[in-house]
């Protein structure tokens, strides 16, 4: 959070992992940022909290979910992992719920977060 | 009796409160895909007002990492349970 | 009973083709006929013989081809739908003077009345929407 | 109302004209219905109710809308249109603000015109 | 400043109260496509904290015949005023 | 100012490619560039050939070709997001052994980090998504 630099960019990821292909193909926006050497911030808003949830598992069809992906964020230099908090509450999650460390974010804190990145990619 | 089929989270949509309101004393509810959100923690609460008429599919919660988190009150069906359920609506209707 | 399903959505954007194909397998595990699936909507897409999903991913034109094969399920998909979102046969390539086609045998566009004779014909019609 | 037949077929349409092609799709398959003889109900449901706003008009680029449709529907002998009461009001519309006649329907009938229909599309 | 673009209905979508959420004091909001039916009747209601920063786009109000219903509040932009909202924001943030 | 789009619905299903459309034309008519439209998610179905809407209705395809003829705007349309969905070029055809192939210049199949370098390029970057 105590970033304050201005030419990171934020892949914001608003959809559930299995439901669609949103969240892949926004991490995926996310991966190919980092490895063009851009610092990359992540924020999961809304349903995109979900995509956190430990023990996930691949769809019955062999469906590569998101979950292995989240796993790779580190190798990627992807360390600060920003989480709606209000939205976890809601959904009976917790940070202790989570496969990765992450930072909670308020209601007050999300619009600052919005202010300050100089690109955005909303998912 | 209807077999209705839900595949959107309260969490983040409102058809969920449609799907509700067409709903009648004796038909049932099946959450998949996303849907199966509405089956975990505060979101249950949406369907309590047609408790042990909610059933859950049990493979979309297993790859959502939810299956020892749904609602007590929510009965979990795999596919094969999905299609019996179909077997003895006289029709479904899918919401989306 | 005999099975038909409604499939709306595209094959790599939702999971509504990916619930269809496992309730396919389902019923027909348990001794039912799936007679005849009928594509709408962006469901269409699902009939693209040019996917080309990676190879550890689930390929749903394959699969669906599949099902006909072993099954002789019925792959209608609507032609009006299918038309403007470029899911054109060989015969309406020519008509429309397009020099490439997407969709092939086994599955066949036509008309949107089937959907209700499809309808009229199964015992339970299933849809899955994205 | 009165009509308790069972083999009429019910279209809902639920979404929005416009913004989707759901609308259009669903429609089509009411007018098909009634092309080859079935008898067809239709029911607005939440944001469907919206397709009958009076004054709608093609979009800037000429997509067609869906409101010449509509006044095809008698032509069809399509005549029972059954629109969400409920749906109408949170939209601040009044059936006064609609394109046709039609029948307001209030929560507690909504699941008998389900359960009375043996074929139902909900778009 | 921000402009947020949103396409969804608070009637149907829970989306626009995630919008809101991240809005910053100067930020501002244009509604379009199925997102200006919050521009009309109650559902304008869920847009007063964030009053005279609001904007709907008004090719996709005439189109669905609500040109003239849309909530005094809420500014009118047509096409070119949407790209010039764009001109004046350092960034434009789409919420679907 | 040297505008970009990101294009991410399909074209005859939900209003993103539409309005995206409407965007461009305006900002050209105010005096400003469009440089470039990438088409990621279900927007790379606006890339195919084979699309086939009514004649009384707006042909997107068409449309975007025109855009670039007109203005030089380059179509970039991610490869990833593309081949699952069987928006292919014929190089591509040729590397996965299809038949025939729905993608041609002007529109080009590129990579995911190409809508970075848009971003970096351009002074604004506007999304249209379904």
């Amino acid at each position: 959070m105590s970033d304050t630099t201005d030419n990171s960019m934020l892949v914001v990821l608003r959809h559930a992992p299995h439901g669609s292909s949103w969240l892949r193909e926004g991490l995926d926006v996310a991966l190919v940022g980092a490895a063009l050497g851009k610092k990359v911030h992540l924020l999961f808003l809304g349903d995109g909290v979900l995509a956190l949830a430990t023990g996930q598992q691949h769809g019955p069809l062999g469906q590569k979910g998101t979950h292995p992906t989240l796993d790779m964020l580190e190798m990627y230099d992807i360390d600060m992992i920003l989480v709606d908090g209000k939205a976890l509450t809601q959904r009976g999650l917790t940070a202790d719920d989570l496969q990765l460390p992450v930072s909670l974010i308020d209601d007050a804190t999300l619009p600052e977060i919005f202010a300050r990145h100089s690109s955005i990619y909303n998912f | 009796m209807l077999l209705h089929i839900l595949n959107r989270s309260p969490a983040s949509s409102r058809v969920p409160l449609d799907t509700l309101r067409a709903m009648g004393d004796n038909d049932w509810l099946l959450l998949i895909e996303d849907g199966v959100y509405g089956a975990v923690g505060p979101l249950a609460d949406e369907f309590t007002s047609i408790q042990g008429r909610v059933f859950a599919l049990k493979e979309d919660l297993v790859s959502r990492g939810l299956e020892n988190r749904h609602d007590a009150t929510i009965e979990l069906v795999d596919m094969d349970g999905f299609v019996a359920l179909t077997e003895q609506a006289t029709q479904t209707v899918s919401w989306y | 009973m005999n099975y038909a399903l409604l499939v709306q959505g595209a094959p790599y954007s939702q999971q509504a083709a990916h619930s269809a194909l496992r309730f396919a397998h389902a019923l027909i595990a348990r001794g039912h006929t799936l007679g005849t699936i009928f594509f709408y909507h962006d469901g269409v897409y699902n009939a693209s013989r040019l996917a080309t999903p990676p190879q550890d991913e689930p390929h749903l034109v394959e699969a669906w081809r599949r099902l006909h094969e072993d099954h002789g399920t019925s792959l209608l998909v609507c032609i009006a739908a299918a038309l403007r979102r470029g899911i054109i046969d060989e015969r309406e390539a020519r008509r429309h003077g397009k020099a490439g086609y997407a969709v092939e045998s086994p599955f066949e566009l036509t008309g949107l009345g089937q959907l209700l004779d499809v309808h009229s014909n199964h015992d339970r019609l299933v849809t899955f929407s994205p």
